[in-house]
């Protein structure tokens, strides 16, 4: 299937009874938001600043409401349809990744809630960034995995292959807007999707033997050399779609209080912070040591996955140019 | 100890103060269902013992560790509630005080408004009491000496009973002699005795006290520390006569070049003196003072051939070369009694005190009629051949007084009673003078007032209800021009003389004594005292106390009154030899601590230094607060950028509190 | 004209003193534009220092950020020096940290490096967009040549720069143990006309306006960790008890924690634009610090960063401040 | 919330002037609007400029500070560094768009019940006018 650009709004309004989130400027960002009307949705820019993981994994999210002084507690777990639109296909594999840590033990029904409800229409990278890689972590431009549809832009429309049952209800419910495709569309495609990948120009090293080598180099003088013109601040692991750590907080007004969760960086000396003062990451080179290690490590040992989807969001915004695929390299080189 | 907040919440209704404007019995229901809130009871007068037995008996019975009151202001009782909680075993910080009177039920009239606002200060001081901590109060010795700086009657008074008590006093006067104001009047008001009569013996006394150090021509330079224990620094300024050596026989005045040359301050400068002078016969010490401002020896470093007071004086007293010392001792308390300046005339120049010689202050009158006086006691205008008798005498009252255009709004207190005296007075030593007297009111207010005033009129004085707006001359005679107010007439009154009743003024010197104690002033600019009612000769400095007319116009029975009662106050620390420090002090969170130096910068009493401590090894700078010198004002508090020093009963914690419930809707 | 040779020797020889802990000065990043901080600790680490109009990073920053790590028993703590590459905007924040005592003077060896300004990364990458090869920059009188990996040679003017080296009055160090090259002019006078303006704007335009901003915030405190004025050991901001600025991100505590974080900076802020160019979001951080600034040099006639005796002015204060704003 | 049209005010004041003075003026039983609520603290020096962001934030559509006049502290200076920082945190406020009316400081003495009366009524009506300030609240929206 195919649709028109100038057909995009209307597919929308079609399937407005759903949330519709899509690309869009919050303040000087790019984030995933919920379309409204006069909103302008912007497709064609590259990757959005913020992870859509924000959508099922928001910054902040309230786990329970009570008052002060009183027993009774109401757990908000919130529902909804909603259909996220424009997703990368990076994102897309990181929200798989991600459902790994949210339902291993016990089922966090805030995240899993969210997900079920959520429709992906992905959108394949057609002109990757300077930092992508994600072809060298397992993931591709057009990579469906998560993807419940991709759409790829074909210049006047974007090409629709409907990929799970729920992409198929979501083209249903706005059947009189698509127009089927033919061969040629597809053929179209998949050249674009090739070409892509060759225009992607960072790879990382061969990740096979990092998992396992990892753990040897945890006193090489590397994490000191790499992590010693870090800030410490949360950018990196805010802004990485596989980021998942998250810090639970009470806050009241007067009476009403809530419980609520709100992203939190391994990067912070909070973090780690023991109430006696102690801190088994004392330092910068601990909390470096800790993001590579997770990524590359303790997560393939848990989930047999690499928790890292090449975005090159972390190399992007990083103020002091700490580059993951530099630290891998050295990793590489040590190992 | 398990520290979960247990609150105790107590409001009174002040009689119907506060529950005729606040629903006492909502308020107290509304308290019950706050978070924490064990108990909430409402009473007639809480600080009645009875309410305050209920606070106990909570406290012992369901174990309350926090405890709100919901009365007056907390500068009203907060001292008494903390002893409540103290007397049932609690510690006395744990008290939180929601000020429903004074500044709720006294300034609301609707009741719905009065209880709602009543309820907020009630939920924030529940909130505040859910995160206070107990403190300690730690004492100090108070040195037994006291600071009394000025020698007029108040200073003489308060000396003489300090030192009766078998305390150590340090009397400082500015001048060379004490005796202040009172030693330049000639006879008091209402009983008419002689002023110096009363006040010579007095002062003589001060003199030969054991355990009075009086130092005469001499100026506080600087005072530091805290209650019990002022460090003093006194500047006896050189005398150029030496203090041991002087017999106080006056041969050097005698001798002087510029013997009666000089006018005399005492004699208000209608007299004069030698430029090495006794500012008064009965001046004590009766030692001399050579005027360095006049004496040619010190001003041209030479006099004559040879200085004659220093070839006539057989002991040899006369030390050109003597220099200021500073003197330095410890005292426990301060008693302010600086006095008061007179009104300057000159400021109301439609008067023309600055162009005619006949027209006179008060105080010019008073040494005028006294038999000290430069006259001898004669009321006379003019000198030598010229002199002459003067008929007509008027008084002008309240100038400088109860006058906004001279920015005294206040009443000087004085004026009416020195007048009608004067008046007697010159009445009884002229009887056939007609003497007037111009007036807006008369307040004859004190003990034998009324009856000597009726006495003074009984006595021919007439009393013209009229503020004179202006004085000129006409042909050799001054003429009023006022409207008699009584039967609105125009008149323009003939007189040969003038006399001002001068109010009294804070002195120009203020500023030092304010800066030197940390004193505040009320806005008629005299020193402010503690409270106006409960706490008269207290000031917002502890250990700092008021007497005389520093702290307002006074006559003289009110201001031995007061200097009794500051004397008194004075004791009561000394006797018990100790006080209590501030307990809300400022304390450092050395882990968070950057050691910028901002709270040391801020501190107004060096309280705060940066002290090296080891951390894990490693030096740092981190802030310490010295207990002893810290007042408690949290200025570091607000200005420490990592909130590492907070102030005890003050912290960023509680005030959030507040500041969450007054804040929210 | 830079001679990297020159600057290359000087850190050699500052290295090779015993006295000397390390030096941080600046090196090639790892791809494009892109500049990284660089702790040289052997004499031939220097090989790799730059000094270009894309050394943008302050790195008076680490001066207060290392860390101070526990020292065994025993053991003496490591107390030699740090060298330090400084441009003229850079130098400022030491002399505020010495004022501060946040550093002692003997703990740091300062080398000045006179600044002709440096490139708006942002600005650069829009230009040149995916440009992966490393470009190298410098300056050529008063205009800024850009050679990139594949021998193209770009040279671009004043518009590159950012917006704090456009009206910049202190591109010489104010404070430097050695200076590796020859003093420069300076290129601007401040005006504050960029805060002017966004004063002009009605009150609700001005909300409106900073709300915007405000509320793309993620609360990463970059802004934050990079400036070298923020140095306490435990944020404010950071603090549970009391909470100041709850962790929960809206536009509410964003608003909080921006205006908190600008308040604790005036008369401090020596306009490094570090904030404002970390920030992944970008909001115009600066314009709130220069407000201040603007306000301090006004009101109290005080600089930040340019005297080490001066006393910050919300430390002090004159009995004849202005008060038209009580009531 | 926000169609609550009577003004909340949050005063800081400090014990030895300010607050006397509001005493004084409960003693003088001086009548004035009761949409004011005072923190009391020791010396106007100790309110942390950041205590008047909270406040807005926490939902006070208006803040005062009153301390002793100049050279009356208490504390002898606590009144001038408090000037200082609210000059500034003064002008913050207005840049980022909140209204001038909201933010007011005063000083008043002991003995100026009839001054106070004067500065509340004055400060009340300002925030009443510049209506609730409910864009800076902690909005429960998320909640």
């Amino acid at each position: 299937m195919k649709i028109n650009k100038d057909k995009l709004a209307d597919f929308i309004a079609a399937i407005s009874e759903q949330t519709v989130y899509a690309p869009q400027k919050r303040g000087e960002a790019l984030v995933f938001a919920p379309v409204a009307k006069g909103s302008n949705v912007n497709l064609a820019a590259a990757n959005t600043t913020i992870p859509p993981k924000s959508v099922v994994f928001p910054q902040t999210e309230t786990l329970l409401r009570f008052e002060l002084g009183k027993t009774d507690l109401e757990a908000p777990v919130q529902e909804g349809k909603a259909v996220m639109l424009g997703v990368r296909p990076c994102d897309a594999r990181a929200m798989v990744i991600v459902d790994n840590v949210f339902s291993w033990d016990v089922d966090d029904p805030y995240y899993l809630q969210k997900r079920a409800d959520l429709t992906l229409v992905g959108l394949a990278c057609l002109e990757p960034c300077v930092n992508c890689f994600c072809s060298s972590v397992g993931g591709g431009p057009a990579s469906k995995e998560g993807l419940d549809v991709l759409m790829t832009d074909l210049g006047d429309g974007y090409l629709l292959e409907v990929l799970t049952e729920k992409g198929q209800t979501l083209c249903q419910s706005a059947e009189g807007l698509l127009e089927e495709s033919v061969k040629e569309d597809k053929d179209a495609a998949e050249k674009l999707h090739a070409a892509a990948v060759n225009k992607i120009t960072r790879q990382a090293p061969d990740t096979g033997p990092i998992p396992a080598g990892l753990p040897r180099l945890w006193e090489d003088p590397l994490w000191a050399e790499v992590s010693e013109s870090c800030l410490g601040c949360g950018i990196c692991t805010y802004l990485c779609p596989t980021c998942h750590c998250f810090d639970i907080q009470d806050e009241s007004e007067g009476c009403d209080s809530r419980r609520c969760r709100t992203w939190d960086s391994c990067m912070f000396p909070e973090y780690t912070l023991h109430a006696s003062g102690h801190n088994p990451r004392p330092t910068r080179r601990e909390r470096t040591r800790n993001r590579i290690n997770h990524k590359y490590s303790y997560f393939v040992d848990k989930f047999n996955v690499i928790a890292c989807v090449g975005c090159g969001r972390c190399i992007n915004l990083c103020p002091v140019n700490i580059d993951i695929l530099n630290i891998l390299s050295k990793v590489g080189e040590a190992l | 100890m398990n520290n979960k907040p247990k609150i105790g919440v107590y409001v009174c209704h002040c009689g119907v103060n506060i529950s005729k404007t606040v629903d006492v019995n909502e308020l107290t229901e509304y308290a019950k269902q706050l978070p924490y809130v064990e108990v909430a009871r409402d009473y007639s007068y809480m600080c009645s013992d009875p309410g305050q037995l209920l606070i106990k008996e909570d406290i012992k019975k369901n174990g309350l560790n926090r405890v709100v009151v919901a009365a007056c202001s907390p500068r009203m009782h907060e001292l008494t509630f903390r002893r409540a909680l103290a007397g049932a075993g609690l510690n006395p910080y744990y008290l939180e005080i929601a000020n429903i009177r004074e500044q709720c039920s006294w300034v609301h009239k609707d009741k719905s408004e009065g209880t709602a606002k009543a309820k907020k200060l009630v939920s924030a001081a529940v909130a505040k009491a859910r995160l206070l901590e107990p403190l300690q109060e730690k004492e100090v010795s108070v040195e037994p000496a006291t600071l009394i700086i000025g020698g007029g009657i108040a200073g003489i008074q308060a000396a003489l009973d300090i030192a009766g008590a078998g305390f150590k006093v340090y009397l400082v006067e500015k001048t060379p002699s004490i005796g202040g104001k009172m030693s330049q009047l000639d006879k008091t008001f209402p009983t008419l005795d002689c002023s110096a009569c009363i006040l010579t013996p007095k002062m003589v006394d001060v003199a030969s006290h054991p355990n009075i150090e009086l130092m005469t021509y001499s100026q506080v330079e600087k005072i530091s520390g805290y209650v019990g224990n002022f460090n003093v620094e006194v500047r006896k300024k050189a005398r150029f006569v030496d203090f041991e050596k002087c017999t106080g026989c006056g041969v050097c005045a005698e001798e002087c070049r510029l013997a009666g040359r000089v006018p005399s301050e005492f004699n208000m400068e209608l007299g004069n003196r030698s430029a090495v002078y006794l500012p008064f016969p009965q001046a004590v010490p009766a030692k001399y003072t050579i005027d360095p401002q006049r004496c040619l020896m010190l001003t041209r470093g030479k006099c004559g051939k040879s200085p004659k007071c220093a070839d006539a004086c057989a002991p040899g007293a006369i030390d050109f070369e003597q220099k200021d010392e500073i003197k330095e001792f410890k005292v426990g308390t301060v008693i302010v009694a600086t006095g008061f300046d007179v009104f300057d005339a000159a400021r109301k120049p439609e008067y023309g005190y600055s162009d005619y010689d006949n027209v006179l202050t008060g105080l010019e009158m008073e040494r005028l009629i006294s038999a000290s006086g430069p006259t001898g006691g004669k009321i006379v205008l003019g000198k030598g051949e010229g002199e002459v008798i003067p008929r007509d005498i008027a008084f002008i009252k309240c100038v400088g007084s109860r006058d906004k255009s001279t920015g005294n709004e206040y009443c000087s207190r004085v004026c009416c009673m020195y007048t009608a005296k004067l008046a007697h007075l010159v009445k009884e030593k002229i009887p056939e003078a007609n003497v007037k007297v111009y007036y807006m009111d008369v307040r004859a207010f004190g003990k034998g007032f009324e009856e000597f005033y009726d006495r003074v009129r009984r006595e021919g004085v007439r009393y013209i209800r009229g503020n004179p707006s202006e004085i000129f001359k006409r042909n050799g005679k001054l003429v009023i021009k006022v409207e008699n107010t009584l039967n609105s007439t125009p008149l323009e009154d003939e007189v040969d003389m003038v006399v001002l009743a001068v109010g009294l003024e804070p002195r120009k010197d203020a500023r030092e004594v304010i800066d030197l104690l940390r004193l505040s002033q009320s806005s008629d600019r005299f020193f402010l005292e503690a409270h106006p009612k409960l706490a008269p000769v207290d000031t917002a400095t502890e250990g700092v106390f008021l007497a005389g007319c520093a702290q307002g116009p006074k006559d003289i029975p009110d201001t031995v009154a007061q200097a009794k009662g500051a004397a008194s106050s004075a004791l009561v620390l000394m006797a018990s030899g100790k006080v209590k420090v501030h307990a809300q002090i400022s304390f450092v969170n050395e882990a968070t601590c950057r050691g910028c130096g901002y709270c040391v910068e801020i501190c107004p009493y060096t309280a705060v230094e940066l002290v090296t401590v080891n951390k894990m090894g490693n030096e740092v700078l981190v802030a310490r607060v010295n207990e002893a010198l810290c007042k408690g004002c949290g200025a570091c508090a607000a200005g420490c950028l990592s909130g590492s020093i907070q102030q005890k009963s003050f912290m960023d914690s509680q005030i959030l509190q507040q500041i969450a419930v007054l804040g929210g809707k | 004209m830079i001679n990297l040779e020159k600057i290359r020797d000087i850190a050699k020889n500052t290295v090779s003193r015993d006295d000397i802990k390390y030096l941080i000065g600046w090196r090639q990043g790892t791809y494009g534009f892109r500049v990284s901080p660089h702790f040289v600790r052997k004499p031939e680490e220097a090989e790799e220092l730059i000094f270009s109009p894309l050394c943008s990073n302050n790195l008076a920053t680490y001066l207060t950020l290392a860390e101070k790590r526990p020292v065994p028993r025993g053991q003496q703590p490591d107390t030699r020096k740090v060298a330090v590459m400084v441009k003229g905007c850079d130098s400022r924040a030491v002399v505020q940290q010495l004022v501060e005592q946040g550093i002692e003077r003997e703990s740091v060896y300062i080398i000045g490096c006179p600044c002709e300004g440096v490139v708006d990364q942002s600005k650069l990458e829009e230009k040149y967009p995916g440009t992966f090869g490393q470009v190298e920059a410098r300056w050529e009188n008063g205009k800024i040549s850009l050679c990139f990996p594949e021998g193209k040679t770009e040279v671009v003017g004043e518009e590159l720069l950012t917006q704090k080296c456009l009206t910049c009055r202190y591109p010489n160090p104010v404070l430097a143990d050695i200076n590796l090259r020859e003093e420069v002019a300076a290129r601007g006078n401040e005006s504050f006309a960029d805060v002017a303006e966004l004063e002009k704007k009605s009150t609700k335009d001005k909300w409106s306006f900073w709300q915007d901003k405000f509320s793309s915030c993620i609360r990463c405190y970059s802004c934050r960790n990079v400036c070298p004025m923020c140095y306490c050991q435990e944020c404010i901001l950071d603090k549970l008890n009391p909470t100041w600025v709850n962790r929960s991100v809206n536009i509410s505590e964003n608003t909080a924690y921006h205006l908190a974080r600008a308040f604790h900076l005036a008369g401090r802020c020596i306009e490094c634009g570090e904030c404002e160019r970390v920030c992944p979001v970008n909001i115009p951080i600066t314009k709130l610090n220069r407000k201040l600034t603007k306000e301090v040099t006004e009101k109290f006639g005080f600089e930040p960063g340019v005297d080490v005796e001066a006393k910050p002015p919300l430390v002090g204060y004159r009995p004849d401040d202005k008060e038209n704003f009580i009531l | 919330m926000s169609e609550n049209l009577e003004p909340n005010v949050v005063a800081f004041l400090c014990n030895w002037c300010s607050y006397a003075g509001a005493d004084l003026a409960g003693t003088s039983r001086i009548e004035y609007p009761p949409n004011l609520n005072v923190i009391r603290v020791m010396c106007s020096g100790r309110v942390n400029p950041l205590f008047v962001v909270n406040a807005l934030q926490q939902g006070a559509d208006g803040v005062l500070i009153s301390g002793c006049h100049p050279g009356d502290c208490h504390y002898m200076e606590g009144n001038f560094y408090a000037r200082r920082r609210f000059s500034v945190m003064k002008e913050l406020l207005e840049y980022v768009g909140v209204d001038a009316r909201r933010f007011n400081m005063s000083w008043v003495s002991a003995s100026e019940g009839a001054k106070w009366k004067e500065v509340v009524s004055g400060v009340v009506d300002k925030a009443k006018e510049a209506g609730p300030f409910t864009e800076f609240r902690r909005n429960k929206i998320d909640w």
